[in-house]
């Protein structure tokens, strides 16, 4: 007998877990947005476009801090590479929004500036399509599937695992920055993509399609979290932790792993792909250092911050280290690195389950005394 | 074609690609002869060492055969070919008639019926005794299904049986991590009983186990004997004297000597290679 | 032929006017003049050729050159050498300005010396002036040319300028001089001749058809000699990046290859190794001028203690409790790696620092083929050398390297054998580091220093070891002269991009073919 | 139940992390008046950057002990953006929405001041850009105080082509692959072709950033050099680069009297991390040099020397000035300037009243900006690197020039407005 997938998706979380999620959805979804649209800019309670802004991408890092979890804290595997997934799926939104300056840009072609003073006379044919929104989002999707596909079967088919997997993808991104950083590549080299006009016809930077894309990136957040959810519990998750814990055991059992990281994986990828297409309209520029491998293991940071292998860990890592960056940034930029550089070492030192371990432990610890 | 075969293809489980860890039935497995498994001239050499040397190595469907032989006699290497994890130089090795294992890939054969101990008790540690069981159970083991499975009565079932027959009935929902060394050992048969093999190997199987749960595991194996094929590596005489039959004597990766325990023991060579000149 | 007849005057009478004092006039035409003025007055000076003039052309030459109001002076030790009378100045100046001179000048004032040069008693001063005429000889410098040929007593000089006699010739009016110039030419290697060669092909220039299909045998030989030279060439600089990234990699060889630390903070080692460096010269400067050229090798010990004392630190501090977590330990050695850089910028500020190549790893060697090697690449091959026998040495030949190779085969077994276990960890990832600071030696010379330079090379001393195979010391020296080598005739051919990136996809698939490297060990202890 | 703790847990601590952003972020109004200086004080262009934020806090200073602007002290705000563009524009809109600055000083790539455009165009910012740049683009709300092309690659071309240069016929345009180096290389070539050169005698080259081994590309340059006329380099190459592509230059034996090399991105605070002795002879183009004598230089060259040694800047004791720094200055006094004017520093007017302001600047000349294209008129020096580190002036225009933003020689600029797009 099967359940219904209503109330499958019910008994993710229980009671408490619910009211706590309606929270989430009550704050980022309701109160803030309202709290900057409504509210006169005097006020004391307005919420300034620079918050929105900020928080914003925070939700987008987010999605990919859940989606870097699912593969690593989840599935074993560390990918310094994810950073390529994020930028391609925000080059490929980033297409649209390029086609959608139409006339407006500085040299009122139909062409991007950039290919203008390239002298290219026609979009490559990589570009077809682009000035649809359905079909930039299909290839928000397809492109990080597509290369976390190819890349993932010939990896893991060829039993890839540990460090050499890690290095391979900071490979992978090395690469594609440079390739995305060529002019001829035809994504704009290193200014990327920006000056940014509207989104289906609406301006990008109206208060309404702001908020509208922040409360569009908690959502989606509040989906990964839930499909991640959904997977880790199911018996695809115990597999998958089954093959990080012992991966030789799952084979004899009958199970072929590479299957089960590459969907993990892919699944990781896309949402990647899907956090980039959010943030790029949010920050208003896309550009190859996205791929840097700094990047890439900034990600794994926020993971590991929060707390590996939990879903709402990496989640609050990623909240954590941006807002501590954008604090120290400004506050001590002379210290900044070694703050970060330490954070590094701490964790990995001290604190193997994040700052939701250290929470936990400290908990129990009260608990027992009392 | 048989109609459990067809039965299984209309459930959508008839996909070509080999990589799929299919659910095939093992009765698929062709027994005409009374051999399940049989190796020929298996060569495996790592620069230049030959773990194995043209071995030649038969067993019969049902049995419970022993291995015995000093380190480096190619035991494992051996149990590794077997189950596709290294690939042989040259020579052959038959699951059944048919089933050529040095083309399959290690779930494969394990899909097939083959299922494996480690010499190092390796179970899930993180995941519960339940858990443990509930995937190592013979289902269809695809990514798609795995989605969607769901631990239904049927699954519990299995799994109570088997706890019960591993003895760690009241162990359930503990961390496979926390379990003593020989209760990991017992989890790990469980977990082959639940893969349902024809045919089963085990690297020292009760190494690090209390004498009393030796006993019981002898119990089990000769219980097992019959309806599945055992081959057990082993270092304990003493283990290996309560349980076999017929025991297979390997040295620098041949077979040295095959006869009961009290023949190759009285062997002159094996005495050699045993106690040194 | 203005200059023809100046230099025939220098050649005939310069030496009467000896110890004469320099017309007023002329000197400050050079100082103050514009550039055709000045011009002028260095052809006058070359003419004159007498020491006090030769002396004011080189200061010119060299930027020593001031002018203060009415006085020309030049410096010579401490004192102010008056330009015109050759007397020194008391006191000297105070306010002076530089005589300014452009490149039109500054070429002009070389060719004036370099004829000069030609008859310098010393013969390595006259092979580089005959060296330097080869790629730029102009007609009126015949009679000079002639001059020198007859006066030249070593044979390989002679030649140089007999084949630069040629390509003047080459231009001659009668057919049989530019005949046997076009044949003396074959044994040329300089593009100039190549290029004078050409212009006989044409008919239009050329109407002597003997000449012409001479010219044309002779440029066949000059373009195999040039097109030879290239090939060699390409290699050579194949071979040097190899040796930098060889260099590069060869402590992570260590680290990551013998001991599995992940190392990901290897990149900052070569930093401190690069910084090492930097501070010796200070040093030298400071303490020990007369022997800064030295500098560079007394960095090497330097540069090996500081970067192998901060791998120490490091490994006992950080690396020590990870053993065995890989991943974490990449974690907090990045982390690492960004504290280093931002110490780095706060000792040393975020601008590079300034290394200045001692002599013997500035300039060229000229080899036969026309082929010309700069030594600092040279030097640094050797080097690569050196540190690769240092540490073949240290590893095959030592008890230390015993004991490492014990510890990280079996670290129970070589405990219970009386190992100290945790001190070889130490030593071991002690000399990876110091092997790294080395390499940063070698990279201060050819490339920037500076708190970020340690990230541009991470990647690529990964891509080396793992490409060779982990654990291989013999697999990471073939990877990184193969890829050095690849990436050199990939870079030709496509571009710097396209090649860097042709080499990262060929990494990653080539590791996807052979997880174990090209190197690979066999056996069951792989995998596990 | 685990996972429900999981969950409140974060929105507590998320949530509090949110207030505490919220609340540093609260501004209020005083008797100051409020600057923004917006540039990379970590990261790859920390090296250039850093400079230019310490200049300007130093005109801020002087400005104030003079009795700052409109009688009220200037209040710097300086935000560090790392070197990350997409942080360039949330800082950029941190000063204009949170800190509420009346002008922002910042930006050196432009791929930085791309990022900030739609920011300040939204908010109705006020930006001041200091550095050399490609042109093609002209916006209300940017004063361009660095050089257009027209005011640098093209007279150093020139310079090159005539008798004093060395009259180059052959031309390599080597640069980092990025926009300012594509656009310029774009301009020149255009340039050159009108003066005759032909295709095959312009080789265009690129490298990508950071790149450190110029072998290969060295001895392509010689076989182009060795191919009969007297070539010349055209560089662009940014940064870090410059060092091994000298280095390798010198040990090819290529000298500045055979192939000159003229770069656009090497100034005096680049020449200090390098050993200048393979550099020496080779060409600048710079509106503003260190060594330029003038009593206005002389005072701008020894306040700042002062600023470092007072604010124990690193090397305190050997900091030099450059052309960006210069035009930061510039574009401090010519902003105060024009508030003075307006009587106000509402965004607007001081925008109405920029044009035709005019400064007595350190380049020696009384510049000033245009009235209608919101760029600087600009004087065009070459110099040849001293082993100092410093330059020779070897070459200047007779005055300032006037910056031409839309190079004639790209195509259908001629129809472009000299005017930005009203609002």
């Amino acid at each position: 007998m099967r359940t219904p997938l209503l109330f499958r998706t019910l008994a993710l979380f229980d009671t408490t877990g619910w009211i706590a999620t309606g929270l989430f959805v009550a704050i980022m979804l309701v109160l803030l947005p309202l709290l900057h649209l409504a509210l006169p800019e005097q006020s004391p309670f307005y919420v300034s476009s620079y918050v929105i802004a900020l928080l914003g991408k925070i939700l987008c890092y987010a999605i990919v801090a859940v989606a870097m979890d699912l593969i690593w804290g989840y599935g074993g595997i560390l990918s310094l590479g994810h950073g390529v997934f994020f930028a391609l799926g925000g080059y490929a939104f980033g297409m649209y929004l390029m086609r959608a300056i139409g006339h407006d840009g500085v040299y009122q072609s139909d062409l991007a500036d950039f290919m203008v003073f390239l002298d290219w006379k026609a979009y490559p044919w990589y570009w077809s399509g682009t000035e649809y929104i359905l079909w930039s989002l299909v290839l928000v999707v397809a492109v990080p599937a597509f290369l976390a596909i190819t890349f993932g079967f010939f990896a893991f088919r060829s039993r890839i695992k540990g460090v050499y997997f890690s290095i391979i993808t900071q490979a992978m991104t090395y690469a594609f920055m440079l390739l995305f950083f060529r002019n001829e590549t035809g994504f704009g080299g290193n200014n990327g993509f920006t000056d940014f006009k509207r989104i289906l016809g609406i301006p990008i930077t109206s208060p309404g399609m702001r908020v509208g894309l922040f409360m569009l990136s908690g959502l989606t957040l509040l989906m990964t979290l839930l499909l991640c959810r959904y997977l880790v519990t199911s018996k695809f998750g115990r597999v998958l932790t089954a093959i990080r814990d012992a991966e030789s055991r799952v084979m004899f059992l009958g199970y072929n792993p590479l299957w089960y990281k590459l969907t993990a994986w892919t699944i990781s990828a896309v949402l990647c792909g899907i956090a980039g297409a959010l943030y790029v309209p949010q920050v208003g520029i896309i550009n190859p250092s996205e791929m840097s491998p700094a990047n890439s293991i900034e990600i794994a940071i926020w993971v590991a911050v929060g707390g590996r292998a939990t879903l709402w860990g990496p989640v609050l890592g990623a909240f954590i280290v941006n807002l501590a960056k954008s604090y120290f940034s400004v506050a001590f930029p002379d210290y900044w690195l070694f703050f970060l550089g330490s954070l590094f070492v701490v964790v990995t030192l001290f604190l193997p389950d994040g700052v939701l371990g250290l929470w936990k432990r400290l908990r129990s610890r009260v608990r027992r005394r009392t | 074609m048989p109609p459990w075969f067809k039965k299984k293809q209309q459930r959508g489980f008839g996909s070509g690609d080999a990589g799929y860890a299919r659910l095939v039935d093992n009765s698929a497995v062709d027994l005409s002869h009374g051999v399940i498994l049989y190796l020929e001239d298996i060569t495996v050499s790592f620069d230049g060492f030959k773990a194995l040397d043209r071995l030649t190595l038969s067993i019969d469907d049902g049995e419970l055969r022993c291995i015995i032989g000093p380190n480096g006699a190619g035991k494992t290497t051996m149990m590794d070919c077997i189950t596709g994890k290294t690939r042989p130089d040259s020579g052959s090795a038959y699951f059944g008639q048919a089933m050529d294992l040095t083309r399959m890939t290690e779930p494969e054969i394990a899909a097939m019926g083959i299922g494996r101990k480690f010499q190092k008790p390796t179970v899930f540690e993180r995941h519960s005794v339940f858990e443990n069981l509930e995937l190592a159970l013979k289902r269809d083991k695809r990514v798609r299904y795995s989605l969607v499975a769901q631990v239904d009565d049927e699954v519990r079932d299995r799994v109570s049986d088997t706890l019960q027959r591993i003895r760690l009935e009241g162990e359930a929902e503990r961390m496979a991590g926390l379990l003593s060394h020989g209760q990991k050992q017992w989890l790990e048969i469980g977990m082959l009983l639940m893969q349902e093999p024809r045919l089963l190997l085990l690297d020292e199987p009760v190494a690090g186990m209390t004498d009393d749960e030796t006993e019981r595991t002898a119990e089990l194996f000769q219980s097992l004997a019959g309806q599945h094929s055992l081959v057990v590596v082993e270092h304990d005489m003493a283990f290996v004297a309560s349980i076999a039959s017929i025991v297979t004597v390997l040295h620098e990766g041949r077979v040295l000597a095959e006869g009961t325990l009290d023949k190759v023991q009285n062997e002159p060579q094996v005495i050699e290679v045993y106690l040194g000149r | 032929m203005m200059t023809k007849f100046l230099m025939l005057l220098m050649l005939l009478g310069g030496s009467l006017m000896a110890g004469a004092t320099l017309d007023a006039a002329l000197i400050h035409t050079l100082a103050n003049g514009e550039s055709d003025e000045k011009i002028r007055a260095i052809q006058d000076l070359g003419a004159l050729a007498t020491p006090e003039a030769v002396l004011v052309l080189k200061s010119l030459s060299d930027d020593a050159l001031f002018v203060d109001g009415e006085h020309v002076f030049y410096l010579n030790g401490d004192q102010a050498i008056d330009a015109v009378t050759g007397l020194a100045l008391t006191p000297i100046p105070e306010s002076s300005d530089n005589v300014v001179i452009n490149n039109r000048v500054r070429s002009e004032l070389n060719t004036a010396l370099s004829s000069l040069k030609l008859f310098d008693p010393k013969p390595s001063v006259r092979r580089k002036a005959a060296e330097a005429l080869l790629n730029d000889v102009s007609p009126d410098m015949l009679p000079v040319l002639t001059k020198a040929v007859a006066q030249e007593t070593d044979a390989g000089i002679r030649e140089l300028l007999l084949l630069a006699v040629a390509q003047i010739n080459l231009g001659s009016p009668e057919a049989s001089l530019r005949l046997s110039a076009v044949q003396a030419l074959e044994n040329s290697s300089s593009p100039n001749a190549r290029n004078l060669l050409t212009i006989l092909l044409d008919p239009a220039h050329e109407p002597v058809e003997a000449v012409r299909r001479a010219a044309q045998a002779s440029l066949k030989s000059v373009d195999n000699r040039l097109a030879l030279s290239d090939a060699l060439a390409r290699i050579f600089s194949g071979i040097s990046l190899g040796s930098i990234l060889m260099l590069a990699a060869l402590g992570l060889a260590i680290t990551y290859g013998v001991m599995g630390v992940i190392n990901m903070a290897h990149g900052e080692l070569l930093m401190v190794g690069a910084y090492a460096t930097y501070v010796t010269q200070g040093w030298f400067r400071l303490h020990w001028p007369q022997a800064l050229e030295g500098y560079v090798l007394a960095a090497i010990p330097v540069a090996f203690l500081s970067a192998a004392l901060v791998g120490v630190i490091l490994e006992r501090t950080v690396i020590r409790w990870l053993y065995g977590r890989p991943l974490e330990t990449l974690l907090a050695t990045w982390g690492l790696s960004l504290g280093l850089i931002q110490c780095a910028r706060l000792m040393f500020g975020a601008q590079n620092v300034e290394l200045t190549n001692p002599s013997w790893m500035s300039g060229r060697v000229a080899l036969p083929w026309g082929l010309s090697l700069p030594w600092n690449r040279i030097d640094i091959i050797l080097f690569s050398l050196f540190v690769l026998a240092l540490v073949w040495v240290l590893m095959n030949k030592t008890r230390l390297g015993l004991f490492v190779r014990a510890v990280t085969q079996n670290r129970a077994m070589a405990g219970c054998m009386g190992v100290p276990t945790g001190l070889i960890d130490t030593v071991a990832f002690g000399l990876g580091a110091g092997i790294a600071g080395l390499g940063g030696v070698a990279l201060s010379q050819i490339s920037n220093v500076g708190p970020d330079m340690g990230q541009g090379y991470i990647v690529d001393s990964f891509m080396v070891v793992v490409l060779g195979g982990v654990g291989q010391l013999a697999g990471a020296v073939w990877a990184a002269l193969g890829l050095g080598i690849l990436s050199k005739f990939l870079e030709g051919w496509v571009g710097a991009v396209i090649a860097k990136i042709i080499l990262l996809v060929f990494v990653i698939i080539f590791i996807q073919r052979r997880p174990q490297g090209l190197f690979a060990l066999k056996g069951r202890f792989v995998d596990n | 139940m685990k996972q429900r703790r999981n969950f409140l847990q974060a929105t507590a601590l998320t949530l509090a992390l949110a207030a505490s952003g919220l609340a540093a972020a609260t501004a209020y109004a005083a008797d100051t008046i409020k600057v923004g200086i917006l540039h990379s004080l970590s990261g790859t262009m920390a090296i250039s950057e850093t400079a230019l934020k310490e200049t300007a806090l130093m005109t801020i200073a002087d400005i104030n002990a003079h009795g700052g602007v409109l009688g009220k002290q200037l209040e710097p705000v300086v935000v560090d953006p790392a070197s990350n563009w997409p942080l360039f524009a949330e800082r950029a809109r941190q000063l204009l929405s949170q800190d509420n600055v009346a002008v922002v000083f910042g930006c050196w790539t432009s791929v930085s001041r791309k990022s900030v455009l739609p920011v300040f165009k939204e908010l109705n910012g006020l930006l001041f850009y200091p550095v050399q740049y490609e042109g093609e683009e002209l916006e209300r709300n940017v004063f361009y105080t660095g050089a257009a092309p027209n005011q640098q690659a093209i007279p150093a071309v020139e310079y090159l082509m005539s008798k004093d240069g060395g009259g180059a016929k052959r031309f390599v345009l080597l640069g980092t692959d990025y926009v300012y180096p594509r656009t310029t290389n774009k301009i020149l070539r255009a340039f050159l072709k009108s003066k005759g050169v032909a295709e095959s005698d312009i080789m265009e080259e690129y490298t990508p950033f950071g790149h450190s081994d110029y072998q290969t590309i060295i001895a392509k340059i010689k076989k182009f050099a060795s191919e009969g006329k007297k070539t010349a380099v055209v560089s662009t190459i940014n940064g870090d680069s410059n060092v091994p592509f000298y280095k390798e230059l010198g040990n090819a034996g290529l000298k500045a009297t055979e192939v000159p090399v003229v770069a656009f991105s090497v100034g005096e605070e680049e020449l200090r991390g390098v050993d200048t002795k393979p550099l020496v002879g080779e060409l600048a183009a710079w509106n503003y040099f260190e060594s330029l004598k003038n009593p206005v230089n002389q005072k701008f060259i020894a306040m700042y020397r002062a600023w470092a040694k007072k604010n124990n800047l690193p090397k305190a004791d050997s900091v030099v000035t450059n052309d960006p720094m210069e035009a930061t200055y510039i574009g401090i006094h010519m902003w105060k300037q024009a508030v003075e004017k307006a009587g106000s520093t509402d965004v607007d007017k001081v925008i109405a009243a920029m044009g035709g302001q005019s400064f007595k600047a350190p380049d020696g000349f009384e510049i000033k900006m245009d009235e209608k294209n919101h760029h600087l008129w600009k004087p065009v020096f070459i110099g040849e690197v001293k082993a100092d580190g410093q330059f020779n002036v070897v070459w200047k225009t007779k005055g300032p020039i006037r910056a031409q933003p839309w190079s004639p020689y790209i195509a259908g600029n001629d129809k472009k407005k000299d005017v930005p797009e009203p609002k």
